[in-house]
């Protein structure tokens, strides 16, 4: 159910009060625990990696925090309103955006239009079939900049689906941004994107979480794009949450270590 | 080292899937004998390259099986039956087993006619599959289900197994077992392995290939690649030392 | 330039098809009499109603991705009432196309309000299930309204003049004609509209529309209320050309027959399902009266039978189409226009049509990810 | 209580039809992902095929062992006929399930305009065993035989398909290809057998179902598969999409309310009430009464 959401909070907000906060979080399918009493709070502008072996779990944290998968037992709250039964479409209207791990634009539909339906959906007015889209169109004045932001706009007119695929996580970025979330998760955003790109797309990112001031949750595998723009690292390991703390502290971790980081080499 | 007869060859093989250039002219192969360990970052095409030597999906280019008489079969547009049927085995990443099924037929499913082993020489090998056989395969746990899964492979006789990440989601102990059990198949049958997990990568492999943006960027030894940081790091992008992968 | 005279395109088709009944062209092989006879008129008429009506269906299936098996609900709906309305009733025409409207709004409303909460093909499933009450409850003729099998046929005393008799058949062309200008128009304007673009996004992935902070629930719902209001309107048209209505339209076939329509011509594609629905219709009548004609009752009974049967014809022409002409009508014309105008970067508009073809491939991804290729994968809505 | 027994038995042998066409449907979607629309054509062509050969095969006939083989010989062509659209028409669409649709729905247009062209649209009285139009007390309630003849048709073949889908091999690769085609091939099984076998399979159940469905209706039409073919289509949702067992039970829910409601309501209530628990399930249990073939 989506009902008896209030609206968001207000500005007056105490300082230190967590943006997103996640207490027990458990998710079961088929009696497999998929992710395990998971507790954490992130603070508003805070940049959190999630590292962890493949099949630990952190997708599936992603989807339940957006929606796509039903949480079990515990709950997650966005900004002071707990938001465990929310559907993916009212946490995305509260300020949560996501990327997926695979690619997942509307491959059918130009570039620029799939930022331009993210600003629209944004910007609401959408569910307006007299309307039509025009050149002035507000919505088309954000998608310009957030193509702008990743370097796409020579690519505006291509269908979705002929780009490259470091272009279609480049893509991706920019539907996210145009959707203007003041939490961001981002899964894996640098898969099978050439070393080349990489720099690129870290700089697109680090300017997402300080110059905008978005907090962000971001899953991935490069280290070293890890420890430069990360507060805090998350480890998961089997569903659950490993150790949460600053990338040096969670590196030193003796029981990190052991656990997971100890067998590597 | 180098001099081991070639078993499998993949030449300038593309697979295109809704749009996107997955793999971009792979070229790379597997010689008889040993592990080779096929490695690169996630959405490298590792999974796509092991699906298209199966035919599960569409590619163009050339990959050829040479099987023990000296005879070369062309795997390139044939059925993903007909290659297994050449012998190649196929432990999916995820596992794949059939939850509905009992453990008995999803061995049974995968006894393929020309098969020469018994089940039991399986149950033997995996004494807790044969205490759940009658089980359903769904209610099994991870661990156990990989296990069902490696199973499937040896009721055969399998020239090639192409194994995607058998320690996916597993707890470092059995990690272990599933490793150890690995390398008893790959003393019998030449393994091309798919993995994340470096140490695992270390203790078996004996040859390494490296994916990157849908090629092969690095072929060699495997022991040289994983004694080589600079090198692990850059095709890699981990951290080899200092204890930090992720 | 050839981008204007492409906007231009059905303006000319318009004023073409205006102008024809002034025509008196004899056309032999293609229509019995000269053009603007009243028997060529009708036939053409009933081509632009149904290119009207299947233009509505591919505005759920083209333009949304929703395959509707009920599409025919609306359709009999619209002949019916508007019919029980003139004959019943006895209103005028402005009041039973009034209430035709109401019942076109508020029946695809509770049908899809039920039907869209489910997806794939459960929602195909559900359509079917509903739209076969209506046949039922025709065909069992409560309170001698429906006719039954017999059919309704239309008391003409309430109708307008300009619209009975043969001579007025012209008249009749014309406001198929209007129907079938109003139904593009307004598909053209939604589809370019902000909701439309959502239709076509729901299309491609709907589950990425829902992360992007809209729910497709009211989307579809009113593209499916859309779309049910147009068939209705069109069974009102339908039903003044034929001076009745008739239980064949309420039944899951005429619904198949929309859907080769929209797949003859190419789904997705406006001018596309226009065309399939003229020239199925067109073929369906032709065929009927060849079925007839002597020089099919002289030939050996291996070829006598099935060219008898039009919908035979039709059926193995629409496999045909399935098996080689991927795309319909408009895929091959657009595939032909790539080939002459070469391999140019990107694609020149940057509007969000896909090539007619990719609809139906869409679809297919769609349809393989719903039955659950590949373990465990959650089956779609069923 | 007499009517009661009526009611009741002849909404199983009801079910009975439905299940028989439900089965294939279910198999079929299950295992290849395809919505069968030209199964309806199967039934017809079973039903034609019987009264075909009761009138023009030598042996065969309205009685005794001469009906069996008329049936024997409608089960047969649909048979052939079901398996030739698998390999001719389904096979090269191999995983273009949308196309596949497209394709039986064009053929479900073909096939059963075909039979009217060469028989003609108005029904044909078919020719049942004399002893299927006697009937039987059972409760004090005057049941006629055939009833009985479509529930035992029915439970014979549910218990069979039951025991193939356990006990052979080929059975084993039809419930693992009901979960998960693409590994059943990477372990070296042509998968592709099986739809032929599946499509043979129901075609035959269909053909069976419209030569049992002439005997309880006592007339064939070109159209009769189509609209039967809708309400096995509601007991295939009912009953899960691809479970045989959830087919049979739906089958038996739909066919006791269709004939209750038709009886104490009026004529047409219990096709409604039909479409009504199908939204009624749907709404509450979208994956239907069960999700698991056999």
């Amino acid at each position: 159910m989506t009902t008896s959401l209030p609206a968001p909070a207000p500005a007056a907000r105490p300082a230190g009060e967590p943006v997103l906060r996640v207490a027990g979080l458990t998710c079961a399918i088929g009696g497999a625990v998929i992710v395990s009493d998971v507790s954490f709070d992130v603070a508003p502008g805070e940049f959190v990696a999630v590292i962890g072996p493949n099949g630990a779990g952190k997708t599936s944290l992603f989807n339940l925090l957006s929606g796509l998968l039903s949480v079990t037992s515990g709950t997650i709250t966005l900004d002071g309103a707990d938001i465990t039964g929310a559907s993916p479409a009212a946490r995305a209207r509260r300020g949560l955006g996501r990327t997926f791990q695979s690619s997942s634009v509307f491959a059918g539909l130009g570039v620029r239009e799939n930022v331009r339906l993210a600003a629209q959906a944004r910007l609401g007015g959408s569910l307006r079939p007299w309307q039509r889209v025009r050149a002035s169109d507000r919505a088309l004045e954000v998608a310009e900049r957030a193509l702008g932001r990743v370097g796409l706009t020579a690519r505006g007119d291509a269908l979705a689906g002929s780009l490259s695929h470091g272009d279609k996580r480049k893509l991706e970025l920019a539907i996210l941004l145009a959707t203007d979330p003041a939490v961001v998760l981002l899964d894996e955003p640098m898969a099978g994107v050439s070393t080349e790109e990489v720099a690129g797309l870290t700089r697109v990112i680090a300017d997402v979480h300080r110059e905008e001031g978005r907090t962000v949750l971001m899953v991935e595998h490069h280290m070293d794009v890890l420890l430069g723009l990360a507060d805090r690292v998350a480890v998961m390991h089997h569903g659950s949450l490993l150790a949460l703390d600053t990338p040096a502290r969670v590196t030193a971790d003796p029981a990190v270590q052991e656990a997971y980081l100890g067998d590597q080499l | 080292m180098n001099d081991r007869p070639v078993l499998l060859r993949l030449s300038d093989v593309h697979v295109r899937l809704s749009g996107s250039h997955i793999l971009q002219g792979v070229d790379l192969t597997v010689r008889r004998g040993g592990v080779t360990a096929l490695l690169g970052r996630n959405g490298a095409g590792k999974t796509t390259t092991v699906k298209s030597v199966l035919g599960l999906v569409p590619s163009t280019g050339t990959i050829e099986l040479t099987d023990a008489g000296g005879r070369v079969h062309r795997l390139s547009g044939r059925r993903t039956h007909e290659v297994v049927r050449l012998g190649v085995g196929y432990a999916p990443e995820d596992r794949e087993v059939f939850g509905g099924l009992t453990v008995a037929e999803n061995l049974t499913l995968a006894e393929r006619r020309d098969s020469a082993h018994h089940p039991d020489r399986v149950y033997e090998l995996f004494p807790e599959l044969a205490q759940r056989s009658r089980q359903l395969a769904g209610t099994l746990s991870g661990g156990q289900q990989q296990m069902v899964a490696i199973a499937r492979l040896l009721l055969n006789d399998n020239q090639l197994l192409l194994v995607d990440e058998p320690t996916k989601g597993l707890a470092p102990l059995l990690v272990a077992e599933v490793a150890d059990v690995l390398a008893r198949v790959a003393e019998e049958v030449t393994v091309l392995l798919v993995e994340q997990n470096l140490s695992v990568v270390r203790r078996m492999a004996t040859d390494a290939v490296v994916v990157d943006q849908g090629r092969a960027v690095w072929s060699g030894s495997a022991p040289e690649l994983m004694a080589d940081a600079d090198r692990t790091r850059e095709l890699l992008g981990v951290a080899t030392s200092g204890g930090t992968h992720a | 330039m050839s981008r204007k005279l492409t906007r231009l395109a059905p303006l000319v088709v318009l004023v073409v098809l205006a102008v024809l009944p002034f025509s008196t062209l004899q056309l032999p092989g293609l229509f019995d009499g000269v053009l603007n006879s009243p028997g060529t008129l009708q036939l053409l008429a009933l081509c632009l109603v149904f290119g009207g009506v299947a233009l509505s269906y591919d505005l759920l299936f083209g333009f949304t991705g929703l395959l509707s098996f009920g599409h025919a609900l609306y359709f009999a709906g619209g002949t019916y009432v508007a019919n029980l309305a003139l004959t019943e009733l006895g209103w005028g025409l402005g009041a039973a196309v009034a209430l035709t409207t109401v019942v076109g709004v508020v029946l695809p409303l509770l049908v899809g309000g039920v039907a869209l909460r489910v997806s794939g093909i459960a929602f195909s499933m559900v359509t079917l299930a509903i739209a076969q009450v209506g046949s039922i409850v025709v065909l069992r003729d409560p309170g001698g309204l429906t006719g039954g099998e017999e059919g309704l046929a239309l008391d003409r005393s309430n109708v307008p003049d300009a619209f009975v008799g043969v001579l007025n058949t012209v008249n009749l062309y014309w406001l198929a004609l209007a129907y079938l200008a109003v139904v593009y128009v307004v598909v053209a304007w939604v589809t370019g509209s902000r909701a439309g673009r959502v239709w076509q996004a729901i299309r491609e992935n709907e589950r990425r529309v829902e992360v992007l902070g809209l729910r497709p629930y009211p989307f579809k719902l009113v593209v499916f209320v859309l779309a049910g209001l147009l068939a209705a309107l069109g069974g009102v048209v339908h039903l003044l050309l034929l001076g009745g209505s008739t239980p064949r339209t309420t039944t899951a076939d005429f619904t198949l027959g929309l859907l080769v329509m929209v797949v003859l011509g190419g789904a997705g594609s406006r001018w596309g399902a226009v065309l399939g629905g003229v020239l199925y219709t067109y073929l369906d009548s032709r065929l009927t009266d060849l079925a007839s004609s002597a020089a099919v009752q002289d030939l050996p009974a291996w070829l006598r039978v099935p060219l008898s049967e039009p919908l035979f014809l039709l059926g193995s022409l629409f496999v045909l189409v399935v098996f080689f002409v991927p795309g319909g009508i408009a895929g091959l014309v657009a595939r032909l226009r790539e080939r002459r105008a070469g391999r140019r970067p990107g694609r020149p508009s940057g509007g969000a049509t896909p090539p007619p073809g990719r609809v139906v491939e869409q679809l297919r991804e769609t349809a393989s990810r719903g039955v659950g290729v590949g373990a465990g994968g959650p089956r779609d809505g069923v | 209580m007499s009517t009661v027994v009526l009611l009741t038995v002849t909404g199983l042998g009801l079910a009975a039809l439905y299940f028989l066409v439900a089965s294939g449907l279910s198999l079929i979607f299950g295992l290849m992902g395809v919505l069968n629309f030209a199964h309806g054509a199967f039934l017809t062509i079973g039903a034609y095929g019987t009264w075909w050969a009761a009138e023009n095969l030598p042996g065969a006939g309205s009685g005794g062992w001469g009906f069996v083989l008329g049936v024997a010989f409608g089960v047969a062509v649909g048979t052939v006929v079901a398996a030739l659209v698998e390999l001719l028409l389904i096979r090269p669409l191999y995983e273009r399930h949308i196309e596949q649709v497209l394709v039986t729905v064009g053929l479900s247009l073909a096939l059963v305009a075909l039979v009217r062209a060469i028989w003609g649209a108005d029904p044909r009285p078919f020719p049942a065993p004399a002893w299927a139009e006697e009937t039987t007390s059972v409760l004090g309630a005057s049941v006629p035989n055939d009833r009985f003849l479509l529930i035992g048709s029915a439970v014979v073949v549910l218990l069979a398909v039951l025991a193939f889908l356990r006990y052979t091999r080929f059975g084993l690769v039809i419930r693992a290809g009901v979960e998960n085609r693409s590994m059943v091939t990477a372990l070296g099984i042509d998968v592709r057998r099986a739809f032929t076998l599946v499509f043979a399979l129901g075609g035959a159940f269909a053909a069976l179902a419209g030569a049992l469905g002439g005997v309880y209706l006592g007339s064939i039409s070109p159209g009769q598969g189509t609209s039967l073919l809708i309400f096995a289509f509601i007991v295939v949702v009912i009953g899960g999409m691809s479970s045989i067992t959830g087919a049979a039970v739906a089958a038996v829910l739909v066919g006791l309310v269709q004939q209750f409601a038709n009886y104490y309501a009026a004529s047409g209530v219990g096709d409604l009430s039909v479409v009504l628990l199908l939204a009624l399930v749907l709404l509450t249990r979208p994956g239907g009464l069960t999700a698991r073939v056999a």
